[in-house]
This record gives C-alpha cells, structure tokens and sequence, in this order.
C-alpha cells in the first residue's frame, strides 16, 4: 500500500466537516469519538444534500410524469450510479434497502420463498432438508440469525467454521464443512469485533468448487478498506451506509446480474411489480423488484455525497492507512499495559482499524463507563457478536473503532483515561 | 405544449396499420407497470435473397398519446423495408430519445419519428415512446431474428 | 365536525414553512403540488429536528453506554412516546419500519413464519391450505400483493370484497367472504385513489364474529383524518411517515400488545435478540423484535417533529377540515365540466382530500402532460391500485391529492390548466 | 467517577450471599442482551403466620460491577424479611433507579442501595443495576407470590 495516513492538518480540516466532534460531553469533556464501527458520523456535506433534496426536488421517484417527479428521480437514480461506481458496479445490479440488515435478510428469504413460480431460475436458490449453510463464528449477528431462521424455516443445517486463538477464521477444516451439500456460504469481509479481514479469495475459490453461493458481508470493509466487486467476485455483498458517513436508514444489497434476476421478491407492494391482478401479479426486473414501496430517496442521495465525501479526502486507501496508524499506535499502547488483552489480531496483518480489548478483572462496561467520563466514547458489550465472545470465553469486551476523523492524540486520550481503570477499581495498575 | 406537435395528435387518433394480423412469426405483450399501458404487437419477417425484409407489423395498442403515435410511426417506418434499415431506425430513435432532448433526430432515418424529438425532454416520457419499440425488437427476437435488443444499458458510474 | 378549513392567512403561513413551495417548475412556472398522496413536502421543523439530531446526539442508539448513545437512545425512544401518542397508543406497541409496505409485509410473513418454536402463542398466526385472506378490491399493492405472497406460500386462498360503482365497498356479499375460514381481513382505511374512507367499524365487528384478525392500511388516514387505535379497536395498522411531512425511510406497525408479543421476527439480526449462539437465538420482545439493525433514527426524529408539526398547526381536524374544503371546491369545478368524470364518491360523505378523475378520451398520462406544463403537479397512472382501475376499466387516472399547505387558487390553477386539454387534444371542450 | 461509590465496589468484589444453595421454590435465568451478563437466581419463601417471609436468596452471576453489587445489596437486604417490606424495597430502588438522578434514594428502605444512586443518570446502567430484582421478581412471581413485578411501564404520550 502506497497511501499515506492524514497530516495533522488534513485531520483537522477533516474533523471541520463533522459539527459534532466540536461537542462536549459529561461535565465538558471534549467527545471523542471511537464509535464508528457502530455508526459514523455525518459530514455537513451529506446532511446539505439531504437538506437540498427536501427543500428542491422532494417527491415520490418512479412515480409521476411531473417535473418534480422526473428531478426525484433522476437523483434517486444518479445516487444509484455513484455508489455502485463506488464498489465497482453497475447501477443496475444495486439495490438500496434500510441497512445492511435488511440486506442478509433478503438474500436469506430468497432460498425460503424459491422455487418461485413466477421467477424463472429461482430453483437456483430453493432450500431444503440436507442442505447446508455455512458461516462463521465471528459472524455479527445480522450475518447469522437470518440464516439460522433460514434454516428453521427450510430444514437446512448451519454449519460453521470456527475462529483461532489469534482471531483469524480456522480454515483447516474447511474440506469437511465445505461439502457438496453446502449451498451458501456466508462471512464477513472485515470483523466488527477483532479487525481481522478474511481472506475472500480462498473461501470463494473453495465455495465455487462446490457450486456455493458467496454471501459476503462487508458493512466493515466497504467504508475502511474499499471494495471491487469484480475482483471480490462473490455472488451476493451487504453494506449500511451510516457506517461510511451517510444518513442512517439506507442499506445495500449488490448481487451478480444473473443471479438477482432468479431471486424471488422479498417485500412487496408498489414500485415493484410488471402488472397486478386480484388473481395475482407479476413482477419487476431488478433492482426495482427488491423495492417495493416509496423509497429512501434522501438517504440514496445522502449516501452518494458521502462517498463524493469520501473521494474528496484522498479515498478509501487513504483512510485506511490513516485508520491502520491509530491502530498501530493503540495496539502498541495496549501492548505495553500488561492488565490488558487485545481479542484480535495483535498485529496489522490483514487488518481493519478495530480494536477490541479486555481488562483483567474489570467488566467491559465498567472499563467504558471510566472512558465515558473523560469524554472517550467507545463500545462495550458483545458487539452483536455473542458467539464470537463465548468463544473467547469473555461476556463483553472495550471496543475502539476509527475513522478518517480521529486523531493520534484521541488514541492517547483513550490510554489515559484507561490508566486510571485499575486504580479505580483496585486492582494491580 | 411543444410535446404534442400536430403529427403526433394525427398518429394517435389514426394510428396507422393498426390491428392484429396474419400471417405473423412472434407476437409479444408488452405493458408499462407505471401507467398500465398495453401492447399487443406481431411480427412477419420474411428472409429474402437479399437479407430479411419486414413484412408486416400489426398491433393492438391502448396508452397514451405518446406511446400510440410512437407504435403507429413504428409501424410506418418498418413495413416493407429491410431487417438491417429497420434496425438503424430503431437505434436512432432510442438514441434521440434518451438523449434529454440533446439529440433533434434526422428525419431522414427516422421519417416521422422527428415528431417524438420533444419526449427526450421528459424522461418519464421515454419509457411511454419506447413501449412499442421494445415490444419490436423483442418479437424480432423471439422470431429468431438477431437484433441489438437489449434495454438501454445503464450508464457506467464514473468514479 | 366543528373544525374549520384554514384562513388564507393560515395558508399563508404555513406554505411559509414548507420551502419546496417557493420554487418553479418547467419554464418558471409555480409549483402547484398536488401530489401529496404520494408523498408530502417538508416543513423546516421537520428538516432541522433531523439535522440537529445529526450534529448533536448521532450514534447508534440501544447499542452503547457512552454519553452519544445515551443521548440518542432517549431522542429515539422519545420520538416512539410522540408518533405513539398521535395515534393513542402506547409507545411499546409502535415499531419503526422504513414505510408502511415494510410494516405490512412484516404483518404478512408473520402468518408464514408461523408457528415458531421460541415465541409462544405464534400458532394464533399459522395458515395453511383451507384458510383464507380477505382484502378488497381498492387496495394499494402494498396492501394486496403481500397477502398474494403469504397465500402463495402456504396455500391459504385470497378473497375479496369487490366495490360499488360509486366508489364504495360492496359488503352485501360480506356473509360469503367473511367465514369461519378467514384468519385476516386486511383493508384501507382510506382510499388512496377514490377517496373513499372505508367502514372501519363495521368491517371490524363482523371480522371479530368470526374470529379473524384486522390489519388496517392507515397510509392515508393518520395523516388526513386523524387516527386512535383505541377507537379503530382494529388488530395491526401500518402507515408512513413521509405521507405526513415526516422524512422518508420511516414507517411504523402498530400491533395490539398480546398480538406483538406473539408474533414471530420477520427481519433478523443485532438488537432484536435476546440470547445468540451458533445453535439458535431467542428473542426480544416487542417492539424491540421487529427492529433488527441500526435503525432509522433521525427519520424517527424527524417523523415526531412532523406529528409536533401537525399539533402546531391545529392538528389533523383542521387538516381534515381543510382538505375537504378544497375537495369540495374541485368536485364542484369537475361536475361543471361534462368531459370530466370522477372516479370515487362524488360528495363529500366519508371522503379524504383525494380526487381521481378522466377526461374523456385523453389518457391520463397526456393529462397529467398538460397540467405539468403549467407547473400543476397531479399523479398520473394507477397509482399501485390497478386492479381498482381494472374495475372501473381505465388504464389510468387522474389524481390530486391535498394537504394543509394547498390553497383555493391552486384548485382553480388546476381547473384553468385542464380546460386546455379538450383544445389541445381536438376534443369537444 | 461518582458512580463507582465504595459501596459499590466492595460488594461486587465480595458478592454477599453468592452462590446456588437449597432449598429453593423457583430458580430463574435472566440476560441482559445488550452485554450478555446474566444471573441464574433462587427464592425460597416460607409462608408463616405473619405472611410471606423471604428465607434466602440465592444467585450465581456475571457481570459488570453495577449489576453485581445490585445483586449482592438485594441479597443482603431481602433475605430474612417478610415478604411485603421486600416489595416496598423493591419499589423504592426501581423508583430511585429510573428517576434520572432526582430521587436519592431512602437508606431507611434500602439500605446500602443507595450507593447505587448515580446510576439513575445513566440509563445505558439502568438495566444493569435491576437485572437482579428482575431476576427476584420474576423467581418470586414462578413460585406462586404475588408480586406488582411488572416491568418498567412505558410512559405514556403527552400528545
Ligand atoms: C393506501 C396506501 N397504502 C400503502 C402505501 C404504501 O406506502 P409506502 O410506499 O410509504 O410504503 C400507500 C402510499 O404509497 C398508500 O397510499
Ligand atoms: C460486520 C457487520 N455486519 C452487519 C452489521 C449490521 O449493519 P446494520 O445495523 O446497519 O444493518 C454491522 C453493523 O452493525 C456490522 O458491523
């Protein structure tokens, strides 16, 4: 990687464009913000064009013959081409939903609504009694239990693959898990607990030998390490776009041409069909058919300034050695603390800029309540990762995120407020 | 309005060679979700020593202005001439179309098409104009006939 | 009703807030917008309580300790106790979606997700082959084609109640449809095409008799008519929030309490879990269940600045009040027009401020052309209800639809602007 | 920081009454799903002349230090006292909880509780600190007591 983390004055132009990093918090702490893992926040640029939308163009897309109408839509549809151009795309193979959530869920009722009559090659996705699914144990729960209910519903068997001690996916056993019987296989790009980025193209090679569908989950990689879907070439890929400096309440569900042309309707309604009858419908070519129903029209165009926003600050590869620096310097200070455990890589190898840690003898939320006071705002909790916290045996652990705002200073803010945890609570600092 | 010029208000309420007609290789029904509109079209392509001749098109059609003065030119500018012209036609007509009213349209490939010029500027329009169109190139399709026939591809993001 | 319509100087003052409202259209004409049946414009309140939100309290809420997020979850939670109160209900019973077709396929997948092993009483929901779904003919697709599907899925038969000439439904053959066989009655309230505002009461009283539940589509009649599901006493009803000068991408399902708690997920994912591990999840209760992913925070947000809007402007009686006013204005002006029908009751008896109408042989499409051409923004086509249109054998119609914000002389700019129609299309005018 | 009061950090270092133990009417499990700490509890109620009695309770958990040293001061102040003075206390602490910080709490009800006063200005901690009364209740509800154990009510709209 060639691109260079921001200067400190890049970083302050940067945190310029986020009104809330001014605020304080508590008795006038200054915030500081290691929280974007969870969500990011919003530069003046993305909340203008959301204003602008409403205050300019604000209609019904796909609607009307109107002018208003034919202006909603064009940006509607102009915010479509810019994000799929993001990740490689083609505007039409991008389906906007409300959050990555909704995303895995809709790839997940395709197998339980196929074989859908009015779909052809919708067979391709029909599940079953012994058939498979397979995913991780560092899965976030949006990446599990719609497959696990997929599974409930189909009689199919989840199936998954455990994670290592270092907290890199434990592939040695992949030839028994990833069999004939497998139809999909589903993981995440980049994890939202440990940082650890999975190695995509092993697992694709893997899955396509036996004829798996790829799901990949890449709410974390599309906003930190950027994302082509060509080279990525899985099948079916998830992201939010409150996590890379867009509005909350739009989603993204990119899919292969071929395959989003077999997969069934998941929500209905208007918007979405080719011709309605009482006695039944028909419905449209995607990406209209995963639609239905008047859409996030402001969010689509909020989304599309962020990643205008994104471009204008130097791009993802700069923001991620930006992130990678932080990461590198926490990591080091964590290093240093013997009372504390990183849960996670320890070095930046194959890496994303979460940090997730222990505390020997003191609860997460304890550690982050300590934080708290002195402004410092991380995660504390399972990260919507229960499993993958059983398996490091830990209820809840701290959790630092960064992003293309945060500061080599924020990172020292978080080591000292964390130096006074075990005085606090008593124990060997 | 600059949209309904004369000849287009004359194709709609005479549309001309309209009607379901034998004999026919492909008929295909065509509907725009957004407004109901419905076509019903037929094809007869006769292969000739010199390339395939269009010999007929004929159709049932219930829309709006735009979209029976567009099958009615359709059907005028494409009986009796040959597959590769028509396929030029049909490509010219998309391209004024699509064009935000960019594009004015050469009458001399087009003929009365030129009257559609205006649609260009009314992109939910579009869709209207290019209903019987559509429904053309997929009954050339299913009657075995090759034809650039796809829909207007998206345009490329330009990241 | 006591309420009274708007003064001009009301009118005045409240177009005053909605900026959209200044602008032109085509070659600088104002814009007349009458299209808010499709989706209404924004007041400023509306955009700066979601803007504010963003530049002060933004984070994930329900998902941290830290100061943020505490000030979010109370924003988050606080809009729910507002829109839930604007329609009498308790905030726990009120779950956000992104729009009502969400909240009624959520409705509608809870039958075929049913029975399911972790929520007790879901067997209440289960359908198969033998029972029936009962709608009627005036649906909006969002209240129709969820309910093909759910039948499609589990064999249930779908019937419906057909409507009047006049624009009403036809309950005469209501003994035949509505048997011990029929589990759910799922209708408007009020027509988003006619008008029409449907007999809640009546349909709910016979439902009950034979045991069905009631899910009712309120899109149109929060906003208009004012709503307490106290009062309606229905089973489940949806709405949107951009219908209502809220934002887009946020919707809501109310359920009665002992029906939420005994549905099953629908969306699956992070904070609607109870307990997750790789062999199988159990679930929050409700609303909580039905909320998976980060949510739509400052679209709620902004949706109850929208409900404090309403209340601010003298609420929806006089919204009603208002609307009706203009309704009665424009049907007066289209019966003096013979080339004019009106599709929908012709007076003002059970009616919402929506008109739909044809002229005589112009397709609406070329109406709607003209009208535009005069900055007259009206929704031209079938407005997601063609089987309602088949019924009354049009492909198209004519719609415009009112909200607080329009006044008597938009009415007459519409007139005017038709009156050029039959000239411009050759027809006896 | 206010809210780690000494109080509290004694008790959940040295959790009182910890520990499953017999004899027991209703044992329970509860989470608390945003940080998956949890206890399993037990009640063993004896009915005397007087009325109810709470003999013992009884918990393993696992959690943060608000929600131990919760559990640990509800051991302390519920065991061996009848059972109506229990719910007196119960309400006293929930009250005190979700006040948001207005309501410091009445040691005459429940004695060292109020160490856990600040968490009320918190309400992320909330949770924590009743998991364990929820735990009670609901144990105390499962062995046939009547109890107003009801979850927090919502408040109602102002509209
Ligand atoms: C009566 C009715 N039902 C349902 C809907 C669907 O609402 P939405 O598109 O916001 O999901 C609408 C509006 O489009 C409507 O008018
Ligand atoms: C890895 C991962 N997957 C899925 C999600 C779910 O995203 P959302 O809550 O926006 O639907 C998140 C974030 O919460 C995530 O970090």
């Amino acid at each position: 990687m060639t691109a260079t983390p921001f200067t400190t004055e890049e970083v302050a132009r940067i945190r310029a464009d986020f009104p809330i990093l001014a605020r304080t918090v508590r008795d006038g702490a200054p915030l500081v913000y290691l929280d974007s893992g969870a969500t990011s926040q919003k530069p003046t640029a993305v909340l203008d064009a959301e204003r602008d939308f409403y205050e300019r163009l604000n209609s019904a897309p796909h609607r009307g013959a109107h002018a208003l109408s034919e202006e909603a839509t064009a940006a509607y549809e102009g915010a479509r081409e810019r994000i799929a151009a993001f990740i490689g795309a083609q505007a039409q193979d991008v389906v906007f939903t409300k959050n990555a959530t909704e995303s895995l869920n809709l790839a997940a009722y395709a197998f339980s609504n196929s074989p859908h009559p009015g779909i052809p090659g919708s067979e391709r996705f029909a599940l079953g009694e012994g058939d498979e699914v397979l995913v991780t144990e560092m899965e976030h729960h949006a990446n599990l239990v719609p497959w696990q209910e997929l599974c409930r519903r189909t009689g199919a068997t989840l199936r998954w693959v455990p994670v290592t001690d270092e907290g890199r996916l434990d592939l040695s056993g992949l030839d028994e898990l990833l069999t004939e019987r497998t139809k999909v296989v589903a993981f995440v790009h980049a994890s939202n607990v440990l940082g650890t980025v999975n190695p995509v193209a092993e697992i694709v090679a893997r899955s396509r030998e036996v004829g798996a569908l790829v799901v990949l989950d890449a709410c974390q990689s599309v906003p930190h390490l950027g994302v082509d879907v060509t080279d990525l070439d899985v099948d079916l890929l998830a992201f939010s776009g409150h996590k890379m400096f867009g509005p909350s309440g739009i989603g993204v569900l990119w899919g292969r041409r071929e395959l989003l042309e077999a997969m069934p309707p998941f929500l209905t309604g208007g918007s979405m069909i080719e011709t309605v009858r009482m006695e039944g419908s028909t419905y449209a070519p995607p990406p209209q058919r995963f639609e239905a129903g008047v859409p996030m029209t402001a969010q689509a165009i909020g989304l599309a300034a962020a990643v205008d926003y994104i471009e204008s600050i130097g791009g993802v590869d700069r923001i991620h050695a930006h992130e990678l620096a932080l990461t590198e310097r926490l990591l080091a200070g964590l290093a240093a603390r013997p009372w504390v455990t990183v849960v996670g890589p320890s070095d930046l190898e194959s890496r994303g800029g979460t940090v997730a840690f222990v505390v020997d003898g003191v609860h997460a939320h304890d550690v982050g309540q300590v934080l708290d006071g002195s402004g410092v705002a991380v995660r504390v909790g399972h990260h919507c990762a229960w499993p993958l916290h059983r398996r490091f045996k830990v209820a809840a652990t701290t959790r630092a995120s960064f992003a293309a705002y945060n500061t080599v200073d924020e990172v020292d803010a978080l080591l000292t407020a964390l130096d006074t945890v075990p005085q606090i609570f008593g124990m060997a600092g | 309005m600059d949209l309904y010029q004369q000849l287009i208000l004359e194709h709609s309420k005479n549309p001309q060679h309209a009607g379901l007609r034998d004999p026919f290789e492909a008929e295909v029904h065509h509907v725009n979700p957004t407004c109901g509109d419905e076509v019903t079209l037929r094809v007869h392509v006769e292969d000739t020593p010199d390339g395939p001749v269009v010999r007929d098109v004929s159709y049932d059609a219930l829309g709006c202005s735009i979209s029976m003065a567009s099958t009615s030119i359709l059907a005028e500018e494409t009986i009796g001439r040959p597959l590769s012209e028509v396929l030029t036609t049909y490509e010219a007509m998309k391209a004024m179309l699509t064009s935000k009213g960019e594009d004015p349209g050469d009458e001399e490939v087009i003929g009365d098409g030129v009257a559609l010029s205006g649609v260009g500027k009314y992109p939910a329009r579009v869709k209207c104009a290019l209903l019987g169109w559509m429904a053309f190139t997929d009954a050339l399709h299913q009657s075995g006939h090759s034809t650039e026939t796809t829909p207007i591809p998206a345009k490329e993001g330009t990241s």
